[in-house]
């Protein structure tokens, strides 16, 4: 490898460290001025190829393995807690949707939230409650978290798979909204 | 299949679930799909359910009945105003199927990608980051005297001292007023009865020239009057003693 | 970074997501056949004045944080906090009265003090501990250190107000001026 100067050694070394992903401000509180930005580019770059990447999650940083030698680290490791369908389900549409209630996520799957489904993707860090809407009843919302990203190797929400194409196709929109306006939306189905 | 359908309604998360699987067995796209051969399949599995005496819950039999309804309106020949439109809500429920089916497929492309302890590992041990917390004190060095001012303030033992001062005691006070108060024929007041141009002494004698004059109001000697609290202090000699 | 082959990746992964040092046993056990040994040198030169190393304890190897930026993982922050006014008094008293044991210093201060002053007191740098006095139950006595003449902008202690000055600044304001000025150098030790 090329020697890398100060900056980069000081960056690469408190990410190596760290517990959990770091924004560039909080690796700067550790190794004072200079360009953090650049030095976590570059590093990026020397870690391409290697058995260890520096990857971007949203705002955060972290060093994690190689995702093609899976296998060789997967043995006597336990895999994380399989989620329930309606638990992938339910982390889809919040992920796809964000911020989106409870009654919006059963309007997509036309059941309802069973108590465990949002605790389950709550516990995990995933999911937390970002406030209330600004409508009758002032429902909460959900949104997906920076340990999200970082679990799904997303550098953002923009990243999330085919989250365009649903998007140009209108399929992340309401039912409602995607009818002509005939005046006849209030349906039984959708109570 | 349908023998399972028809056992294992638990199975599926609700009637819309059963209703994808049963638009997706058609292998079309969503968008091409037949409203009215999904509304036949499902109307014979709940039909099947219920042949079988399986309890049916009741969101199961209200879309039964939607669809039925539905299937109806389709059939039947259009009215130009039918409220609601069966065209509609046809379209409605292939939308709400494509949602659906959009977001089933999302959730299993998000669980396919690289997760972080399934194909992606942190470091086991990681040392960790820590942040020491220093407090940096602050006090400046007017709050360190004053406080010192304030404790010696505060603590010391106080020590009242009383200067040495001219006084006119009870007895010089009695004797005076006695001896005066003779003449005192008309109501004067208390003041006029003290030492003249004597100013240190002044508060001094009025406090004891003020006891005299009560304990010989009490010997019946003299006699007191004022108007009201605080209100000049009259005495003139009893009329008893002007006699004698 | 020079592009590492297959093996020397496989190995860099298992030793990045170790939880523990690996004999090269254990990391041949997970990435199968190959010179493990080989790997590990070069990797170890990969890594050379890099921010993290690649490290050989006995027959065990392991990755770390380069041993000169240990230091940037604790990180210092210095928060402004006021000094409460029982820290205050005690400082003033320490001061003035210097040695003094902490019944000495609730003597004049009339009011008991915390084991937590003392200690902020201390961490502040402002006061020691300044040895036993030769008195029943030996008590621990206090004073001030140069840090606290430094903060204060004093040369020395006799710099400090005397009664007379902080009578004259009116800080003794509610004591009676007959008082004679004796007293709370001594009554201090009597107590």
């Amino acid at each position: 490898m090329t020697p890398p100067d100060d900056l980069v050694r000081a960056v690469e070394a408190v990410l190596f460290a760290a517990a959990e992903p770091l924004t560039a401000d909080a690796i700067a509180a550790h190794v004072g001025a200079g360009d953090v930005r650049a030095a976590l580019s570059r590093l990026a770059q020397d870690y391409a190829g290697r058995g260890v990447s520096v990857v971007r999650r949203g705002e955060r940083w972290h060093m994690q393995t190689a995702a093609d030698l899976a296998h060789l680290l997967r043995r006597d490791r336990e895999e994380p807690r399989r989620l329930s369908r309606a638990g992938v389900e339910t982390l889809a549409i919040i992920a796809y949707h964000e911020p989106v209630s409870r009654a919006e996520i059963e309007a997509v799957r036309g059941v309802q939230i069973s108590k465990g489904t949002l605790d389950v993707l709550m516990e995990a860090g995933w999911v937390r409650p970002a406030g209330r809407r600004e409508a009758p009843g002032r429902p909460l919302t959900y949104a997906t978290t920076p340990a999200f990203l970082a679990h799904f190797g997303l550098a953002s929400r923009r990243d999330l798979p085919g989250i365009d194409d649903l998007r140009a196709a209108g399929l992340l929109d309401p039912v409602d909204s995607a009818l002509p306006d005939t005046g006849v939306e209030k349906d039984s189905e959708d109570a | 299949m349908d023998e399972a359908l028809a056992l294992e309604l638990d199975g599926w998360e609700g009637p819309l679930d059963l209703l994808l699987s049963l638009a997706r067995s058609q292998k079309v796209d969503l968008r091409r799909i037949s409203i009215l051969q999904l509304v036949e399949q499902y109307l014979a599995v709940i039909d099947r359910a219920r042949a079988l005496k399986l309890e049916v819950a009741a969101d199961w039999l209200v879309m039964a009945a939607w669809l039925a309804f539905l299937k109806s309106a389709l059939l039947l020949p259009r009215e130009p105003h039918a409220e609601p439109d069966p065209e509609q809500m046809a379209l409605r429920l292939q939308l709400r199927l494509e949602r659906l089916a959009a977001m089933r497929d999302a959730g299993a492309r998000l669980m396919a990608r690289d997760r972080i302890g399934r194909d992606v590992f942190p470091r086991a041990d990681p040392e960790g980051l820590h942040t020491v917390r220093k407090a940096l004190w602050q006090v400046s060095y007017f709050e360190l005297i004053e406080a010192y001012g304030r404790i010696t303030a505060r603590t010391r033992p106080v020590l009242h001292v009383v200067a040495d001062r001219r006084v006119m005691t009870l007895e010089d006070a009695m004797a005076r007023l006695s001896a005066v108060i003779g003449r005192a024929v008309a109501w004067s007041q208390i003041e006029a009865f003290l030492p003249k141009a004597d100013e240190e002494l002044r508060r001094s004698a009025l406090a004891s020239t003020f006891l005299a004059a009560l304990e010989l109001a009490r010997q019946g000697r003299v006699e007191l009057r004022q108007e009201e609290a605080f209100a000049p202090l009259y005495l003139r000699v009893a009329p008893a003693e002007r006699s004698a």
